[in-house]
């Protein structure tokens, strides 16, 4: 250490630097017993117009709707009907489905790259439910469910994943970097966070617009960190701007657990009193949970009331991507064990115990799925995969640099054409 | 025509867009109520309401984002970074997003949006209020980068921009909005008013993004410059009886090669002026588009005139400025090889 | 508006943007009857081991200490002997004398910038007397009070101010940018918000090094609408940095009032809330209440108990700078409103309750340090003013942008030369 | 000497460096538990304790904040940016306050630090895990930049870099990680064990920065290369048989002058390669500065081979990529002229 900051001074205590550390690594047991799980029903639900000084407790509180006995209790209860509850579980197998087989399509070296939303499928497909269609999303990578939801066909969804002749996004997006106006889907960024102050300028212009729509922000508990968060907070609170500020926690960040975001200390759910907006956090495994407090979210919005952050609290089941194995670096079997449940067995139980549901159909519609999902993608590979791409077309990567192609462009793209020949 | 200051000319451009288009918002820090730092929203919010003219928080990363998510809606959002060394901020949202949404989406989705910000030195703003960051904008594709140097082109050429469909970087030379600058600072400050550019016409009208102005017509040498230096080299070569045809860019991206060429086909001879430092500024993408398209044309080296490579110092503005004394060993070097 | 976005639904409500106004404009009579000012003394003091949750009250309350009637009352009065507050007077009383001669000299061209920081000098000059000696600031540009009570000789900073021979920045940066490592005082950025996140990470340092000495962040109001404020606290939390974090809220920024940054719906202490850390909401103006706010975080910080955001409430009696008119945005008599009164006129009354002071003492200081102050600026300006500079040593302007010249610069550094000759 | 891959040698120049000063920390996404994405620092948190090596929080303007704040304390912060493509949210801290610090200090305070971060394409990354952003760093005075393109001058060039007393901004071809790539993305995967510089010497040694290597020497032309474009534009001379000096950069700033210079002046002719895309890419400044230094001996106007002026596009990565065929049409160019 250089010399003018070396004298310690010897009678004071020696500081030491915390690194947080998650609660098990791999060859530990993982035992969430000592997680607080309030009991279903037992959160209080205020009025939409509630100031957001009343509705602080939700924040470090958990909405749940879904008990133990797989019955829906409490305040919060949407008082969903089953076809629209048949619904949601049948976009989140969709979901669950279509995931596993673009999996094995990236084994199979069929594209270069996939991202599983396992654990978390009630997030998105139940979001897509509580908001109006033309409502506006900003998501970032694992909210495949919006676009499924909003019935986004899924070969559109394959051949963007393909980067074959059928993606409309020819060629230029990673796997999965799905975009679709037409959907309410603004295009994923690989950047982390950009997307979130970028929900709340698309409220704002809705709000100069008076136009009745309301925008959908999304980011994951590792991406809260970035600047990005706090400028979409500022911005939401000072123009009262009408958006839904969703954080997906699913406690990882590829390798770095919640912690080194923060979690520690605070709920993501907290962070919103700073600014002055309602904070709710919520069961994300719960369906019931998840739709109420969107829709709660949403019509304050929409009543011009302002932004709310939701905090969906989840759990991150399988890795962060095809590129990662998280047994690096988490029990094996921390999944599992995981005490929320999944979210499509919880659903699944619930309708069941409502009468309105049963294994023989449940097991139909994964058969159904599964065959609609494998037609898709039939369909999809007719249009080529990965690694044949990028030979036709090369012309059209000067496409959309511009409106139109100058002429630095122009001449790139004969040079391109010649290497091509 | 009214005979106006740069600062006037750019609030006019404002008011011609606001007018003519309901989409076109206004915002950053302190453009609403008070009207700019430089006054250059002054009124705004005044006549097209606080919905289409406010203040914004100090985030500059917050304002840009925010404004891609309106240019996402379809407004056409026109920013005001208050000055050009605090666009950093707002970077990432600009090199991420802005620019290459439109690619990204493949067209779905485009990013029409002005960002305004006053740049450059002499004015005594240090280290923080005098840089010239344009390379870092001529770098990324996706963006176009404008840059006026008279009240007729930045009215002009802001219309121009907020009409344009590409996301465009508007770089305003502070030092020159009040007026001319020869690069002696030490002469009396000159005002726009007996400028023949300071007459601007009323109403709407533009001048085109991609098209040089060739601002002195000459058989010897070819000078490119653009915002205070367009200034700074014609005061330079009138001084030094050099028959020079000054151009001024305007555009940097897209740049206007074909006037650059004939240019330089016709004189033999290039100097590119710029502000900036002098490593990986534009004009190292100047001398090189010169020297790949023009070489054997070229009798002698392309010569910069530039900042130093250091960062600005506000005791020393002067010893940095690239001011006459700079012009003119350049000047001479360029003639004599 | 274009097509695709222009279908308006006429059964929902219109929304609006909502654009935070000040309460007063040009014109308007300032009355701030409206404003919440707790009593001295009624806010609580915790231990400064209480968990963050344990004072979340305090981050909307207002730590004040002097009462109306001039009297220290409550548990957060800091019991400073005489002596003591008789220096935080004298500094402030120096800093608001140094404000005025070197405005004056910028009116006089004897240099080109100045910023004063009327009404405002108790927060720097007492935050110095609660910390230890060795402690770091990372300084905005309002805290000259920080170096001033640390004993930074006057005739240094004006010599920075007129970067004249003497100026130990060799004219490199604006006036008012002082830099001192000696007085614990980080080079200031002339980019808002860049130091808050470093104080964080020399605290980090500290730790890191087993250190006793804490870091202090400085940071306007409007400034926090800045990503590195978001930084600042994220990585204060996630580290249990050994960092005080400092809001001085004067209320404005330029022309922009606090509600621009979100003062409208929260106060910048209750940030603190979503990061899991304390916040304090803190009478600015009141010495004794600056005292113990800062002598609390820092005694909690030293303890390794993390980090603290203090919220100083105060108001910008003058412009922002030379270069600022206030009377364009708002009432020219607002400061003289202001309810919190002028801190050396309210330390000056409390020194004269407890029979320690009296007007002629002050009235002999004030006529000493402005002896002393022109004796510096005499000194000062035998070294130069800022018109002189820029012409001698241009060769110094390639020193220090790396440890050693490089070719480059050494080549323009003879073509610099070449030009001064 | 141990045969190395790059990853294994950036390991090892970080575990020497952390040896021998106490001060160096580092930190970063997954950089802690876990050792990184790429594994570069993986074990250093089981050696040197959750005190010097640690994870960080996702915020690329946090992590350059925290090692500023480290670096004023008289700390030596080894920070990892995990892609180069997410540097931009660092910019403003990069550019404001590690470049300008010692500058505006006079010297008071200095930023030794290495922002180390993967770049280039080559690797299926996209838009987002592809760039090569090197030019927006070299435009800031202040900051050094070096890149490697072997194991063995990775090891010396980061220990020298952690060494050094200024900010290194030092961008790892992520591509040839584990093995040198010709630029033939269809052939096999090369490791790097049968190559020579994978052989790394063990324990401290350095490699200068400021220095560049003649990595073949030749009379007829000068390229210009740094990365895993070193590779490809050896591959290519040999392929077309062209007698070329190959000179590997290492450092961009400051640059090894001499090196170039002597190899123009020689060949007098010269091409510039790079990943990156074209306009204001870090070529620009290489032809500026070698027509303006060797314009009487450049036989032909320098040559640029580098990325297209549009953002990364996955799929078409092979039509972007600045490969074999690019190197072809342009070497044909430079030697025709
Ligand atoms: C600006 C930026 N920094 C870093 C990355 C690399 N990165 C991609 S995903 C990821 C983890 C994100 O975690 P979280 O936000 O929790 O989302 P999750 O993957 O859990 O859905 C990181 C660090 C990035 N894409 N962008
Ligand atoms: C990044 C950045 N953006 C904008 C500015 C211009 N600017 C200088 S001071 C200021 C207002 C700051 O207000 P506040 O933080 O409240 O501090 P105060 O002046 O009240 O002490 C602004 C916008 C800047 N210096 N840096
Ligand atoms: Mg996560
Ligand atoms: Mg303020």
């Amino acid at each position: 250490m250089r010399g003018e900051d070396s004298q310690k001074q010897p009678n004071r205590p020696q500081l030491s630097l915390h690194v947080p550390e998650p609660p098990f690594r791999p060859g530990d047991t993982p035992d969430f017993s000592r997680l607080q799980i309030p009991a279903a029903g037992s959160a209080p639900r205020p009025d939409v117009a509630a100031s957001a000084a009343d509705v602080i407790s939700l924040a470090t509180d958990l909405v749940r709707v879904l008990g133990d006995d797989d019955r829906a209790v409490g305040p919060w209860d949407p008082k969903l009907d089953a076809d629209t509850l048949r619904k949601i579980l049948r976009d989140m197998v969709t979901v669950r489905i279509f995931d596993d087989r673009m999996y094995r399509a990236q084994r199979q070296g069929k594209t270069s790259f996939y991202m599983k939303a396992t654990g978390e499928e009630a997030i998105a497909v139940t979001a897509a439910a509580a908001l109006d269609r033309d409502d506006m999303n900003f998501p970032t990578y694992r909210q495949q469910g919006l676009l499924i939801a909003r019935g986004y066909p899924l070969t559109e969804m394959m051949c963007q994943i393909y980067s074959n002749a059928g993606d409309k996004l020819k060629g230029r997006q990673l796997p999965i970097m799905y975009s679709d106006k037409a959907h309410g889907f603004f295009t994923i960024s690989g950047n982390l966070g950009t997307q979130f102050p970028q929900a709340v300028g698309w409220a704002m212009a809705s709000a100069i617009k008076g136009d009745s729509r309301v925008a959908v922000g999304w980011i994951g508990d590792g991406a809260t960190a970035e600047g990005d968060f706090h400028s979409a907070m500022t911005f939401a609170a000072v123009y009262n701007a009408p958006a839904v500020l969703v954080v997906v926690n699913n406690q990882w960040a590829i390798s770095s657990f919640s912690g080194i975001a923060g979690a520690e200390r605070a709920t993501f759910a907290q962070r919103a009193i700073g600014y002055g907006i309602p904070g709710l956090r919520v069961d994300g495994n719960d369906v019931l949970a998840v739709y109420a407090a969107m829709r709660w979210a949403a019509d304050r919005a929409r009543s011009n009331l302002g932004a709310t952050l939701i905090e969906y609290f989840t759990y991150r089941a399988e890795g962060h991507s095809t590129s990662d194995d998280p047994s690096g670096y988490r029990p094996a079997g921390e999944a599992k064990a995981w005490p929320l449940g999944d979210p499509i067995e919880r659903l699944k139980a619930h309708l069941i115990a409502l009468g309105e549901w049963d294994d023989e159909r449940h097991q139909a519609i994964i058969a159904e799925i599964d065959a609609q999902v494998r037609a898709a993608q039939k369909q999809a590979e007719k249009q080529g995969v990965l690694p044949e791409q990028g030979k036709d077309n090369i012309e059209s990567i000067f496409d959309d640099v511009y409106a139109e192609v100058p002429w630095h462009l122009a001449e790139q793209r004969e040079q391109s054409l010649d290497e091509a020949r | 025509m009214p005979a106006m200051n740069m600062i006037q000319a750019l609030n006019d451009a404002h008011r011609v867009a606001m007018r003519a288009d309901p989409d076109v918002v206004v915002f950053g820090e302190d453009v609403g109520f008070f009207g700019g730092v430089f006054r250059v929203t002054e009124g705004l919010q005044k006549e097209f309401g606080k919905q289409r003219s406010f203040d914004s928080p100090i985030s500059e990363g917050g304002i840009v984002a925010a404004a891609v998510g309106m240019a996402a809606y379809g407004l056409k959002p026109v920013i005001e970074i208050q000055f050009a060394d605090y666009i950093y901020p707002g970077y990432d949202q600009i090199v991420s997003e802005v620019a290459k949404i439109r690619y990204r989406t493949a067209g779905e989705w485009s990013m029409p949006m002005v960002i305004r910000s006053p740049y450059g030195g002499g004015i005594f703003g240090g280290q923080t209020h005098s840089q010239s960051p344009e390379s870092l904008f001529t770098h990324i594709a996706g963006l176009k980068v404008v840059i006026p140097s008279t009240p007729h082109d930045a009215k002009g050429l802001l219309i121009a921009a907020i009409e344009d469909p590409d996301p465009v970087i508007f770089f305003e030379p502070k030092r020159i909005y009040n007026g001319p600058f020869d690069g002696y600072h030490d002469r009396p400050v000159k005002p726009w008013a007996k400028h023949p550019a300071s007459e601007v016409p009323t109403g709407h009208f533009t001048v085109p993004i991609g098209k040089a102005a060739v601002v002195r017509e000459g058989a010897e040498l070819t000078v490119l410059a653009y915002g205070t230096m367009v200034h700074v080299a014609l005061a330079a070569v009138e001084e030094h009886g050099v028959d020079a045809e000054v151009i001024d860019l305007r555009t940097l991206v897209p740049l206007d090669i074909e006037t650059i060429e004939k240019s330089v086909e016709k004189t033999g001879r290039c100097l590119v002026v710029h502000e900036a430092p002098k490593t990986s500024g534009f004009g190292a993408e100047l001398v090189s588009l010169v020297q790949e398209r023009c070489f054997y044309h070229l009798e002698a080296p392309v010569v910069r005139v530039t900042g130093w490579d250091t960062p600005y110092p506000p005791a020393y503005e002067w010893a940095y400025f690239p001011g006459p004394k700079r012009m003119k060993t350049a000047l001479e070097k360029v003639m004599a090889d």
